[in-house]
């Protein structure tokens, strides 16, 4: 409906609405979050959902533990590539449509713990992430905020036509591949169709390089 | 939309619960507690084999959080791993800041001023507090109040959170102790803040037990379940509240009087059957004695330098040796194990997790309760996994 | 505008606001062809339960996450619509566009009728409970045997669901339903049996025309009778126990088994769950209205030109908030100890309290009567309230310091 | 009791028994007592049943890792040279092997002492790694020496339950060991420093084509 119209017809007290955006309305309003704390941030998170902060407020209380129940995983805290597997799983198994918030540093890129071996470098290398949130941990009101961009997100989503969101598409998947354990780090280390590096971060301008560093073979 | 039902294989139920299958073979049933499990405080796993619903073996299962805590300390100097430390048990960072600068103190010989020496203890008492209260909270949690007293203690834990960010800019990650001292003095009027809160905080503790020490649901979940024994607690290296529940008078506070403890006028709180209910009226009772040395403290504390001026922070290298200092965490027995090649990077770093240790006697407490009890024992343990994986 | 309605309107007014639902049924169907007619009604009739009950369940959910707020000192929703008033249809909308998972191992068929039968079952059990004068769907003679018979198929679909779903969690869940539910189910029929010994009757209606009346201001209802209260306090306890409701909240234990019986439901078919939970509440605590607080009869003898069934929902509704004030206030009980509960407890309770109500029964009316009942219930609860505490060895304990 | 005192009585107790004080350089002045292999079981139960000792409580268990060393020195060697005998500097390598080491500090609860730090020490770094569990003696040990056997790769002989902690069980390297390389998955910074940006350098070194795009 043309936007223009609408607001002269909300001027006149008729409230015009289409099956989009009721829908839209419908699922931004009652995105309920898994129970899924991983590290320091899901303790931001709880105190998020506690009586000061209260999270509640925008529909978002029902915490479920069931995967099968939930809308939102907020992946709050350091993924371990112990843990990446049942990240992913937990993932497939939410039903369509689902929203993904990276909170905290270590979500986004393995924040302080980046260096060294058992921590992934970020959970968008397996699933697809939605609102990615800063902060180490991030503030209960960032959360707050991530949670509105999300709200936003969802509402300016159409239904129809070549942007709409990934659920109501065939050829993308619901569900992405698991990783195993290897004998040195997980198989696979990334999911290539779905990570792909920033062409600023690829483009060949050298880092600051010190020394000639040769590396290894 | 590509529905998930075909592809929903059994292996995509593995890390929820192994639960799709069902061995018809045996009247034991085996489940998988975690990673992902409402009630583990984290991503802690514990593979138990029930019948019907008493549990006939637990074990263990850690490493979803492992952060290569150590590795990472032992390549970076010795200042940058005390941000590190925060992340280690995170709802008590200053606790954990203590601890490593109290052992570098013991490595390089350092001496920390009166002031310093105060504000740590202040700092660490308020962690006692909040941890003490969110443990009770989330323990009430597992038995299904439906987030009340859950609420409620988180109220006050904002309320302290509230002191750390004005002292030292953060709520969770303080990153505030340095060595040989403090990083900044006390802020203005933070002191009339903190005997505020200080002296508002008994009331919340009389409500809070008002509402819960006599209510009979709670008494029947918890009395007489989970029962350590005093010889078990000793040979299984519990520390902290768990060990005292048990009868064993072993506070580090009281038996090392590192820091300024002696100064202070308080008591060791002690149970004697050592099982859930007692583990919760500890704490109850170690906050009551927290408040003790707080208020005492935040009375006597004078003016002062906060930090050694011979302490060198930048370009810190000890002589080559090692040190093993610990304090009494909110958890039990907090030490870190350091050596010192005298390079600026320790040699090798080592944290001594009270609730990694904690956990050894887990198996021995569960075995013949129900599955119930197996969530509200687990609750009284009271681990945080960034400690217990690092 | 037909004559009946008219001529109805124009009565007294707490006639026709009492009865407002039956003119407009029956002017509905006085414009339906003949054949038709009988249908129509039946038709219109389940089409306002469902509708009302439906109604309910969206004004208790907000209710219930406002109500908690409020226990625990925060507001609860309040950004869609008024105070937070269109929730529940977010929730609807959200819910049903959801993808319904069917995990692969599962017996399909199964796992489709579970939530189907048990809102099937929910909705059955309101044919006989009069929601107001003259406003019940069918008036069986056996009305209370009816509501329990078709009240217990609800432990059929919670077992499907448990099963069919092939996960250990709901597996265990399902167990601890089926235990749960059978074994409260003997407290609360025997609970109403003394109901039924009052008024020799099993039909709903006749229960409630009984309750009728004033002495002095003091209605009629069997809960001012001794036996009444301690039926009725046993009858409350076995209903919250039967609809899962904290603090017997076993069956879907979040903290224990994740979600229960339920956990591997998405979308709608979980939405219908909870519909299906929330509505056996209703009706079991419609009954306990019609069993004890004299159905839709007012409180007060001035009170009575207040329509019917308002009283109805009001008694509802004060009843679902002393459940969601229940469930913010305690925590839950332990399988063995629930049991114990109801077999050591409730089932001995509810026997004397049969015998108190004979004894009621066949005493003259007096003080005498009143000393006799009150007796009869309370020393037996002493007693084994007492021999409960003392087994377990409960008790508040003092604490030794070391120096 | 002091060092020197357990380690007499210790050598009383068990016949054959030889340990070491390691000394420490540091301020703490934590020294520690040496256990050979052999008879490190049997004095560790000592240890804990010895009225006087009565350390019942093993709190910390760790690993450590030396690498092997090489040291050179100079030494002057007399040599001919060219037909005259001439004092010559030479640079001797002595290469001394590394060696795997456990470290465990028992305290006592029922005395309220402590700690006494043991050592015990592997022959070599790869292939006999092994030591005797204290896991029968202090349960305390399970976990942390199950730990030290993941991170590590000491092979405590006598544990219950030897398996890997923090690592899943298809992990094959001890990652605290200091010769470990770590998976190289550098390939996104975008704001490398310090370690990670040299980190990031040799990803990129390693890698001729655009990082990332390719696999």
């Amino acid at each position: 409906m043309d936007q223009q119209l609408k607001i002269e017809l909300s001027q006149q007290g008729i409230f015009a609405t289409t099956m989009e955006e009721l829908y839209n309305w419908g699922r931004k309003n009652s995105v309920w979050p898994l129970t899924f704390g991983l590290a320091c941030c899901a303790i931001e998170m709880i105190a998020t959902t506690m009586a000061r902060y209260d999270l509640a407020r925008f529909g978002a209380e029902v915490f479920r533990p069931s995967p099968r129940q939930a809308d939102l995983m907020i992946v709050a805290g350091t993924v371990t590539k112990k843990m990446a597997p049942q990240v992913v799983r937990l993932y497939n198994q939410m039903p369509e449509p689902k929203y993904v918030i990276a909170m905290g540093a270590c979500a986004i890129s393995g924040g302080p713990f980046k260096q060294g071996y058992s921590v992934l470098k970020g959970i968008d290398r397996y699933i697809p992430v939605d609102v990615h949130i800063p902060g180490c941990p991030p503030r209960p009101e960032a959360l707050i905020d991530a949670f509105i961009t999300l709200q936003k997100k969802i509402d300016a989503q159409a239904l129809t036509g070549e942007a709409r969101p990934r659920h109501l598409r065939d050829d993308t998947p619901s569900e992405f591949p698991v990783p195993t354990y290897g004998a040195h780090d997980l198989q696979p280390a990334k999911n290539p169709t779905l990570w792909h590096i920033t062409t600023n971060a690829t483009s060949p301008k050298p880092l600051p390089t010190g020394t000639d560093e040769s590396g290894r073979d | 939309m590509s529905t998930s039902m075909e592809a929903s294989t059994p292996a995509a139920h593995q890390g929820f619960a192994d639960a799709t299958m069902i061995d018809h073979e045996s009247d034991l049933l085996q489940i998988s507690l975690g990673p992902h499990h409402p009630s583990t405080h984290g991503v802690f796993r514990m593979d138990v084999v029930l019948d019907g619903e008493r549990v006939v073996k637990l074990k263990p299962v850690f490493g979803y959080l492992h952060r290569n805590h150590e590795k990472i300390a032992e390549s970076t100097t010795y200042l940058a791993s005390i941000p590190y430390t925060d992340r280690l048990d995170y709802m008590c960072s200053l606790s954990n800041n203590w601890a490593y600068a109290l052992s570098v103190e013991k490595l390089a010989g350092l001496q920390v001023p009166e002031r310093a020496e105060y504000i740590r203890v202040i700092a660490a008492e308020l962690t006692r507090l909040q941890n003490h209260a969110s443990t009770i909270g989330f323990l009430m949690q597992e038995m299904g109040a439906s987030g009340t007293p859950l609420m409620y203690a988180f109220r006050e834990r904002e309320k302290i959170l509230d002191l750390f960010e004005a002292l030292t800019g953060s709520r969770m990650m303080c990153n505030y102790m340095r060595f040989g001292g403090c990083r900044v003095d006390l802020p203005a009027g933070w002191l009339d803040q903190a005997r505020k809160t200080v002296d508002e905080y008994p009331r919340f503790l009389d409500e809070f037990e008002s509402l819960l020490a006599s209510n009979e649901i709670l008494l029947a979940r918890t009395q007489g379940v989970g029962v350590l024994p005093p010889k078990l607690a000793i040979q299984g290296g519990v520390t902290g509240p768990i060990l005292r529940a048990s009868g064993v008078n072993y506070d580090i506070r009281k038996v090392d009087r590192y820091g300024i403890y002696e100064r202070f006028d308080f008591k060791v709180p002690l149970g004697e059957h050592g099982d859930v209910y007692d583990r919760y009226m500890i704490r109850m009772l170690e906050m009551r004695e927290s408040l003790k040395i707080l208020d005492q403290a935040l009375h006597q504390i004078t003016p002062g330098p906060i930090i050694d001026p011979k302490a060198k922070i930048r370009g810190f290298r000890p002589k080559p040796g090692e040190a093993y200092g610990r304090i009494e965490s909110p958890k039990g027995e907090l030490g870190f194990y350091l050596i010192s090649d005298g390079t600026p990077n320790p040699y090798r770093y080592r944290v001594r997790p009270p609730s990694l240790i904690n956990l050894t006697v887990l198996e021995d407490m569960c075995l013949g309760s129900s599955l119930a009890d197996t969530v509200v024992i687990f609750g009284t343990i009271d681990i945080v996994l960034g400690e217990v994986d690092r | 505008m037909t004559a009946l309605a008219y001529n109805s309107l124009h009565h007294a007014s707490p006639q026709a606001a009492d009865q407002i639902f039956l003119i407009v049924q029956h002017w509905i169907v006085s414009h339906a062809p003949a054949g038709l007619q009988s249908l129509l009604a039946i038709l219109l009739s389940v089409v306002a339960i469902v509708g009302g009950f439906g109604l309910l369940f969206a004004i208790t959910t907000i209710l219930e996450r406002k109500g908690l707020g409020r226990i625990q000192n925060r507001y609860g929703p309040n950004r869609v619509g008024f105070f937070g008033s269109l929730q529940p249809i977010a929730d609807a909308i959200k819910s049903l566009t959801k993808e319904d998972i069917v995990p692969q191992t599962a017996d399909k068929l199964v796992h489709l009728l579970a939530p189907i039968l048990l809102v099937l079952a929910a909705f059955s059990v309101y044919a006989v409970l009069p929601v107001g004068r003259n406003m019940v769907l069918v008036n069986l003679d056996a009305g209370v045997l009816f509501f329990f018979a078709i009240g217990s198929v609800t432990e059929v679909a919670v077992f499907m669901a448990g099963w069919s779903s092939r996960n250990k969690y709901s597996l265990l869940g399902a167990m601890r339903a089926i235990a749960q539910m059978i074994s409260y189910e003997v407290p609360l029929i025997l609970s109403s049996l003394t109901v039924i010994m009052a008024t020799g009757s099993l039909s709903t209606v006749t229960i409630v025309e009984k309750q009728a009346g004033f002495s002095r201001i003091l209605p009629h209802w069997f809960l001012f009778t001794p036996w009444g209260f301690a039926g009725f306090v046993l009858f409350m306890i076995a209903a919250t126990a039967e609809s899962n409701r904290s603090p017997f909240d076993l069956p879907e234990g979040e903290s224990e088994i994740i979600a229960g019986y339920y956990i591997e439901y998405s979308g709608f078919k979980f939405a219908l769950f909870f519909l299906g939970e929330y509505l056996g509440m209703f009706a079991i605590s419609g009954l306990a209205i019609t069993l004890f607080l004299g159905g839709w009869n007012a409180p007060l003898p001035f009170l009575t030109w207040v329509p019917s069934y308002l009283w109805f929902f009001a008694k509802l509704l004060t009843l679902i908030v002393a459940f969601i004030w229940v469930r913010g206030t305690l925590p839950r009980l332990r399988m063995d100890q629930l049991m114990n509960f109801a077999w050591k407890f409730m089932l001995p309770m509810a026997l004397l309290n049969l015998i108190t109500a004979a004894v009621w029964h066949f005493m003259p009316s007096g003080p005498v009567r009143w000393l006799v009942s009150i007796v009869l219930v309370v020393v037996p609860y002493t007693l084994l309230g007492r021999n409960q505490m003392h087994k377990s060895h409960l008790e508040k304990r003092v604490y030794r310091f070391a120096e | 009791m002091n060092l020197e005192e357990i380690k007499s009585t210790l050598e009383a107790a068990i016949p054959g028994c030889s340990p070491q004080i390691v000394t420490n350089g540091s301020p703490s002045g934590q020294h520690s007592l040496l256990l050979d292999r052999e008879h490190a079981f049997v004095a560790a139960m000592f240890l804990r049943d010895d009225p006087t000792l009565c350390l019942d409580y093993c709190s910390n268990v760790t690993g450590l890792d030396w690498l092997d060393t090489e040291t050179s020195e100079k030494v002057k060697v007399t040599q001919l040279v060219d037909g005259v005998e001439k004092e010559v500097d030479e640079v001797r390598k002595t290469r001394t092997p590394g060696y795997l080491e456990a470290v465990y500090h028992l305290y006592s609860m029922q005395k309220k002492h402590g700690p006494l730090v043991v050592r015990l020490r592997t022959e070599n770094r790869t292939d006999s790694v092994h030591l005797p569990s204290f896991t029968p003696i202090w349960r305390s040990a399970e976990f942390q020496e199950r730990e030290v056997f993941d991170l590590f790769g000491i092979i405590f002989d006598g544990h219950p339950d030897l398996r890997r902690i923090l690592m899943w069980d298809e992990f094959e390297d001890h990652p605290m060991r200091k010769d470990y390389v770590e998976p190289d998955d550098y390939e996104y910074e975008p704001t490398p420093h310090d370690a990670v940006l040299k980190k990031a350098l040799e990803h990129r070194n390693r890698i001729s084509t655009p990082d990332g795009q390719g696999a």
